[in-house]
């Protein structure tokens, strides 16, 4: 461009745009959507940044929607889920995390307070029609990400009721019936066809579903106990733990000995002590082999319950017995009056995998006159036998797909543990059944199931300058005194609260649209814009400008922003 | 209306009827009275300007660089080393081609500090790019300190007006002082077309690279080289306005036939005039007085030499080591002449040292000397004999 | 062309006596020049101012080396032997004395109009400045230029009172002169 | 004309300092006067002292500045200022006049210009982009540069432990003008830095903000880190943020809990020779700069927690969708 000299040399104003900066650049600012570490620990698959972003923005109902893109349940999860994303939540790492959990059931209790409904994405109906066997929440969720998906669903069960274990076997002051009831009702109500009092293996069997449909989903739980006996030994009067919890929320009858060995570290095992406490036995011992609650506690090594669960079967007078197995039952003839308890703690193994390991000369004893095995529960076989193959579970991959089975997918507590997607809670069930619709939804369109893979967000990628500290809410819990057998326990946050809460939130690997990066920029080569920024954030390189200095990356409080080396 | 004013009392009086919208300065003699009577006009409601006393000269000729920057007529005086101590801004302010006026109270430089006049100030800034036009008496001061805005504005060149301190500005003569409405319609209101104005931001003070300082450089002195149609066109108006000239580029005085010529700056041309017609001469000599010395006119110049055999140039300035500052660019320019006359060279009057009626003898008579460079009124009976 | 030297001291208004000799002069239509030999003197130091005073334009500015008159303001400077220098033959002096002018020029052999300026001003302005005082002297001695050209000049400096005591001053001065004892030599 | 140019064109923001300029990746003084002119909108004209900021800026043909700008040299931003306010004041015109200046033309050989520009009471906002060294020719020791820091012109060695003398303390020398406003701000608080300048631009008389702009050729960090060093600045104590009107401190910002300066000296190489290794000088220097921190906070009563309205806590914290809520 030819120079027109100017008098006295003055040059035009922002004349500088025709020198193109951009040219320093070694290194160029890219947005990477990082994976929060809450959305990476949730088991359903739930964005919790994302949802919680939308309830600082004061759009509750929006959060909702986002939220129940991966799970239906909320006001279910949020009450019942042990939420592994708040053990994850990089808060938790400046004061304390993010009381999401909480904030789920609130948003899952407006929905059924404001009546909001499913959306449902547009889209082509499909003529194909799948079967969902168990209406637990694997089987919920698969039917409901199906129907997202405009498939023909027609969901089984074996109970005249849908929920499977969360009506079950979950106690009502840990999940309200009619929470449950108007979760459920809403989510059938999209259309899927629920055929009640429907057993596999009893009503139907497998290969008329298979026959009759193009996919069939196996969401039928593990209902059947472990077998349990110590040495060989089992008393004659022996009952399953979860067998006991059913009986009571079916018929409200309890057995009521004197003093009683649960052995178990899981809901089942807890919420039975809790339940029979509660019920008036004198003496409830919680014998297991995980650790109790606590720093010193290794996560893998800790009761798998709710930490408030723990707490409050503790207020309520459970005593526990960590690291702890049954040695030996002390009997009198068939009854037991006793057990024999011995330390044990996990240890690494020559595999290196850990192994429990008891250690000789510290057994106690306890008297009881009670011993009920809590320790989890394997698939009834009944109408899978074929599938099974005698195993415990169906050995299934993470979307549910059971090697040399087309057509058949697995979920929920049924399916065997795969690496990376531990199973056993409603949380869980709830992402399989999401993943195998998926999955059959791929099997049906004949293409590879996919699952989002984002990067992990760590807490040292965050600008912790910009956080100032805050304190977590409190919610209420229902006085000792007041606990009965049907009123809730733990209470929800109010609307204020609420709001409050999600205001905590880093928003780790997602845009805050704090403005740091245009506000900060020595070089005005950020660019705000909300319709062209369509990356989530408002904000737009001008790679024109940039010169690759990083000070946005370092100073984007949430790791929004990353540094990414220009091509050679 | 023609009236008893003392040099430095007329020159506010001129400045006022310029109506500038800020003058700066900061006292020095024999500069004081200038801004001494610009401050009492505005005290007393005759002069409505903006009049920052500054804490310098450097900030004053900030002052109005700024000042003339944003759209204003802007008006400072100094003298010696307030003029040197604004040399920086100066070079700014003509570099920037910002218009704007200043009288320079001519007086020498220290060391040693002297207070009297010579013209050793203005020349130490020659080369700062603003014109230089010298005055031989008040009258001339004050028709060219009008003149100069008038000028300045059309050239986007700064000017400097140069009056001998104390010499004019201490003297109190008869002069005749324009009326306002003369001075109005010759000087319409200030329009800056580059004002700094947030309607039309620019940038004004850039780094200009190698690549193209040499043209801006280039640009300066053509503008600077053009002046020289408008101060003598500038003359021609005000002549048209109030009857009076100032004679242009330089003027010649006396005998048409001399082949002596003598060529000075200042109030000695004021002096000489009257030498020439009082004083018994041998010889005939002509009286050249430059007006303009920067923009140099060089082409006048030496077609008003043409046919002297000797020109004597008064410097009222030294540089040492080399000898008169003027007398050398008038032998470079003469230089180019066909037949170009002797030049000869003397300083005198450094310091305040008087210049009686007599040294015109003394100076026609050096045209009988070798060329080169001597300071006429030295007295070296003063000297020690190993500075002979 | 008559040239008048003043000699006073730093701080006796001696520039303001010369500008008001000159500006009296103009307002009778001459031509004129005022201006100090300025220095780096202080108040009480001898300084000296020149006048020009002449029926067509005065170009000249050098100083004035040859006076035919010389203004003196302090008597005491009569004995600093530059005060004297350069004054022309026939010259003569006014001074500010409580000697009798016979007296000083006897002493100075020149021929010296002396009154004692400073006490004239004391009594009438209440100020001892001798400027004004003098200045009327040399006027009514030689008769160069109307004493009223004079209160002219003062007219544009002072208004009210202070300019009619100034009146009253330039009066009493005059009386104290024989009127145009100096004529002839003003006019040479 | 390509997408971002259009964007550009429609940023909902003024912008005083456009992109392409030449500044070294991560200035800080590039980012002070960047939310300097923001904050002071669009009718204003500014005045440069010589020095990094407009070599930067104003390679001819170009300029990357959208307001008006008049610079003249190192020492008279302050002069051609109170220059321009005046002509302003003459046409009757109520434009802003804002004079820039390092801390060389500021501190140092501006200073005598700017004491007369703010005891004329002129209308003009001085904002030093102090960055404690002369940057421009290449990090020599100015009278801002703190106390044992090595420029240049101050290294450290056998006999010297980089600079000998303190940090002039040049805002107690404004505050002795006692003008209506004074205050030092950090480009690592931008909200509080607009503010001031909103501040000051409201006030009819010269007013005068000391910024610290963090260099990072000169600081010795990578330009990453400008805001984090500066920020540490005022964390430590080392740059405390105050407000003074007609002379006397209106406000400050508190420090909840002040972090050691050697936080802030590490991460600059011109402190390097602090942190050398079994030398007794080095401990020595950074246990006075902690003095000298530990004496701010007294002096300016930085550990703050009353309710003080000019109590700007917090402002680098950030909300989704926004600047902290004041």
């Amino acid at each position: 461009m030819p120079v027109t000299m100017t008098k006295g040399a003055f040059a035009k104003a922002g004349t500088s745009l025709a020198f193109k900066t951009g040219t320093w650049r070694s290194a160029r600012p890219v947005h990477v959507h990082a994976a929060a570490p809450c959305h990476r620990a949730c088991p359903a698959g739930e964005d919790q940044q994302a949802w919680l972003a939308r309830m600082q923005e004061g759009r509750p109902r929006e959060a909702w929607e986002s939220l129940v893109a991966a799970n239906p349940l909320p006001a279910v999860t949020g009450r019942v889920c042990p939420h592994p994303c708040e053990s994850a939540c990089n808060r938790g790492k400046l004061d304390a995390p993010i009381a999401i959990h909480a904030l789920e059931r609130w948003l899952g209790d407006e929905a059924i307070r404001n009546g909001w409904t499913y959306p449902i994405p547009t889209g082509q109906p499909r003529k194909e029609r799948v079967a969902v066997v168990g209406a637990g929440p694997a089987g919920l969720s698969a039917a409901y990400h199906l129907v997202r998906r405009h498939y023909n669903v027609v969901l089984f069960d074996s109970m005249p009721e849908a929920g499977g274990l969360l009506r079950s076997a979950i106690p009502p002051t840990r999940l309200p019936r009619d929470v449950l009831d108007k979760e459920l009702s809403r989510l059938l109500a999209l259309g899927i066809e629920f055929r009640p009092r429907t057993a596999l293996g009893r009503d139907v069997s497998l290969d008329e579903l298979r026959n009759e449909f193009d996919a069939v989903f196996l969401g039928v739980g593990a209902g059947k106990s472990r077998h349990w006996d110590v040495d060989g030994a089992v008393p004659a009067d022996l009952h399953e733990g979860l067998h006991l919890l059913k009986e009571w929320l079916q018929v409200g009858a309890l057995p009521m000995p004197k003093a009683v060995a649960i052995h178990g570290g899981g809901n089942t095992a807890v919420d039975l002590a809790r339940v029979m406490k509660r019920a008036g036995v004198p003496e409830v011992h919680l014998i297991t082999a995980s650790g109790l609650p606590g720093p010193d506690t290794e996560p893998d090594d800790v009761l798998n319950v709710v930490p408030r669960e723990f707490e409050q079967a503790v207020e309520e007078g459970v005593k526990f017995y960590p690291h702890r197995t049954i040695n030996r039952l002390i009997m009198r003839g068939s009854k037991v009056v006793g057990v024999e308890m011995v330390r044990l703690k996990k240890l690494p193994g020559a595999n290196g995998r850990k192994t429990r390991v008891a250690f000789e000369g510290t057994e106690t004893v306890l008297h009881v006159d009670m011993v009920v095995p809590a320790i989890g529960e394997v698939v009834d076989p009944a109408g899978v036998e074929a599938l099974l193959h005698g195993k415990d579970y169906f050995p299934a991959d993470r979307f549910g797909r059971l090697d040399g089975q087309a057509g058949i997918f697995v979920g929920g507590d049924a399916r065997a543990w795969v690496k990376g997607y531990p199973n056993g809670t409603v949380t869980a069930a709830v992402g399989d059944g999401r993943r195998a619709a998926e999955a059959i939804d791929a099997f049906l369109s004949g293409r590879a199931p996919v699952e989002e893979e984002r990067p992990p967000i760590p807490y040292e990628a965050l600008n912790l300058a910009y956080y100032e500290p805050s304190t977590r809410i409190e919610l209420p819990t229902l006085a000792l005194e007041r606990r009965n057998d049907s009123d809730e326990i733990e209470g929800g946050p109010t609307a204020a609260q609420a709001a409050a809460e999600a205001d905590r939130c880093f928003s780790c690997g997602n845009c805050l649209a704090c403005d740091n990066c245009w506000t900060l920029c020595p070089d005005n080569a950020v660019i705000k814009t909300v319709e062209t920024a369509s990356d989530g954030s408002h904000y737009v390189f001008d790679l024109e400008y940039c010169k690759g200095c990083g000070l946005c990356a370092h100073e984007c409080p949430c790791g929004f922003i990353a540094m990414e080396a220009e091509a050679e | 209306m023609l009236e008893a004013l003392e040099g430095s009392q007329a020159i506010a009086r001129a400045v006022a009827l310029c109506r500038p919208q800020v003058v700066a300065a900061y006292p020095i003699t024999p500069q004081t009275h200038i801004v001494e009577n610009i401050s009492k006009l505005v005290a007393d409601g005759r002069l409505d300007t903006q009049l920052v006393s500054v804490e310098s000269e450097f900030s004053a000729a900030s002052v109005v660089l700024g000042a003339a920057a944003a759209g204003s007529r802007a008006y400072t005086a100094s003298s010696s080393q307030g003029i040197l101590l604004m040399a920086e801004v100066l070079y700014n302010i003509a570099g920037l081609r910002l218009p704007m006026v200043l009288t320079c109270a001519n007086r020498a430089l220290g060391a040693p500090i002297n207070i009297w006049n010579d013209h050793q100030d203005s020349m130490a800034v020659r080369d700062s790019g603003w014109i230089q036009l010298h005055c031989a008496d008040n009258q001339e001061a004050v028709d060219t300190t009008i003149q100069a805005f008038r000028i300045s504005e059309a050239t986007d060149l700064p000017v400097m007006v140069c009056m001998d301190g104390f010499v004019l500005t201490h003297t109190l003569e008869t002069i005749e002082m324009p009326d306002h409405k003369v001075v109005d319609k010759f000087l319409p209101p200030f329009k800056f077309a580059r004002a700094l104005d947030p309607r039309n931001p620019i940038s004004l003070g850039t780094l200009v690279g190698p690549e193209y300082f040499s043209e801006i450089r280039h640009a300066q002195h053509k503008a600077m080289t053009d002046a020289l149609e408008t101060i003598v066109e500038v003359d021609r108006l005000w002549e048209k306005a109030s009857g009076r000239a100032c004679g242009g580029l330089f003027t010649v005085e006396g005998p048409a036939d001399a082949k002596v010529g003598v060529l000075a700056m200042g109030s000695v041309v004021s002096t000489f005039r009257e030498a020439m017609a009082e004083l018994p001469s041998r010889k005939k000599a002509k009286l050249i007085n430059l007006r303009a010395f920067r923009p140099f006119p060089a082409a006048a110049l030496m077609a008003a030499c043409e046919g002297l055999t000797d020109i004597v140039v008064v410097d009222r300035a030294l540089s040492p080591g080399w000898g008169g500052i003027l007398g050398g660019e008038v032998k470079a320019v003469l230089a180019d002449m066909k037949k170009p006359p002797r030049v000869h060279n003397v300083a005198l009057g450094l310091g305040g040292r008087d210049v009686p009626l007599e040294a015109w003898t003394a100076v026609v008579a050096e045209a009988k000397e070798p060329a080169g460079f001597r300071i006429l009124d030295l007295e070296p009976a003063k000297l020690e004999p190993s500075d002979l | 062309m008559i040239e008048v030297r003043i000699h006073g001291r730093g701080g006796q208004g001696n520039v303001v006596a010369a500008y008001l000799l000159a500006t009296a002069a103009f307002e009778t239509g001459r031509h004129c020049q005022a201006f100090p030999s300025f220095g780096a003197e202080r108040r009480g130091a001898p300084v000296t101012a020149f006048v020009r005073i002449a029926d067509k334009p005065i170009k000249r500015r050098c100083q004035v080396a040859e006076p035919t008159f010389l203004v003196v303001q302090d008597p005491g400077l009569l004995h600093l032997p530059t005060t004297l220098d350069g004054l022309r033959p026939g010259g003569r002096m006014v001074v500010n004395s409580q000697r009798s002018s016979a007296d000083l020029e006897a002493e100075f052999g020149k021929p010296v109009i002396a009154l004692p300026a400073s006490q004239l001003a004391a009594e009438i302005l209440g100020k001892p400045v001798p400027n004004v005082a003098l200045l009327s002297a040399f006027l009514a001695a030689t008769g160069l230029i109307p004493t009223d050209a004079l209160v002219k000049a003062l007219s544009h400096r002072f208004k009210g009172e202070i300019l009619d005591r100034n009146v009253k001053l330039i009066d009493a001065a005059a009386k104290t002169v024989p009127a145009g004892a100096w004529r002839e030599v003003a006019h040479a | 004309m390509t997408e971002t140019t259009d964007l550009r064109a429609k940023q909902p923001r003024f912008r005083g300092l456009e992109a392409g300029h030449r500044a070294c990746q991560g200035c800080g003084e590039a980012l002070a006067a960047r939310l300097v002119t923001e904050a002071a909108g669009p009718d204003v004209i500014l005045t440069n002292a010589t020095g990094c900021l407009e070599v930067f800026s104003t390679a001819w043909p170009q300029s990357a500045w959208r307001v008006p700008w008049l610079h003249s040299l190192f020492e008279n931003s302050a002069a051609i200022a109170s220059g321009v306010e005046a002509a302003l004041k003459a046409q009757g015109r109520r434009t802003k006049v804002i004079a820039q200046g390092g801390d060389g033309g500021t501190f140092d050989i501006g200073f005598q210009a700017l004491s007369g520009m703010l005891e004329r009471m002129h209308n003009v906002l001085y904002v030093c982009y102090d960055n404690e060294a002369y940057m421009n020719t290449g990090i020599q020791r100015s009278s801002s540069t703190p106390h044992a820091a090595m420029t240049t012109t101050s290294p450290p060695g056998k006999a010297r432990m980089g600079k000998r003398h303190m940090k002039k303390d040049l805002l107690s020398i404004i505050a002795a003008h006692h003008i209506p406003y004074a205050a030092s701000a950090s480009v690592a608080y931008p909200q509080d830095l607009r503010r001031k300048v909103r501040r000051a631009m409201e006030i009819d008389g010269p007013t005068f903000l000391l910024v610290h702009s963090p260099c990072p050729l000169g600081w010795g960090h990578d330009g990453t880190l400008t805001i984090e060093v500066a920020r540490l600045a005022v964390q430590t104590g080392l740059f405390p943020l105050v407000e003074l009107e007609r002379g006397e401190v209106a406000s400050v910002m508190p420090l909840r809990r002040p972090v050691p300066v050697a936080e802030y000296l590490q991460r600059q190489t011109r402190f390097r020779h602090l942190f050398a290794d079994g030398d007794h000088r080095a401990r020595e220097e950074r246990e006075h700069l902690q003095a000298l921190a530990d004496y701010n906070i007294e002096r300016y009563g930085l550990m703050g927690d009353g309710d003080d309205p000019f109590d700007s806590e917090g402002a680098d914290t950030i909300r989704r969708g926004g600047p902290a809520r004041t």
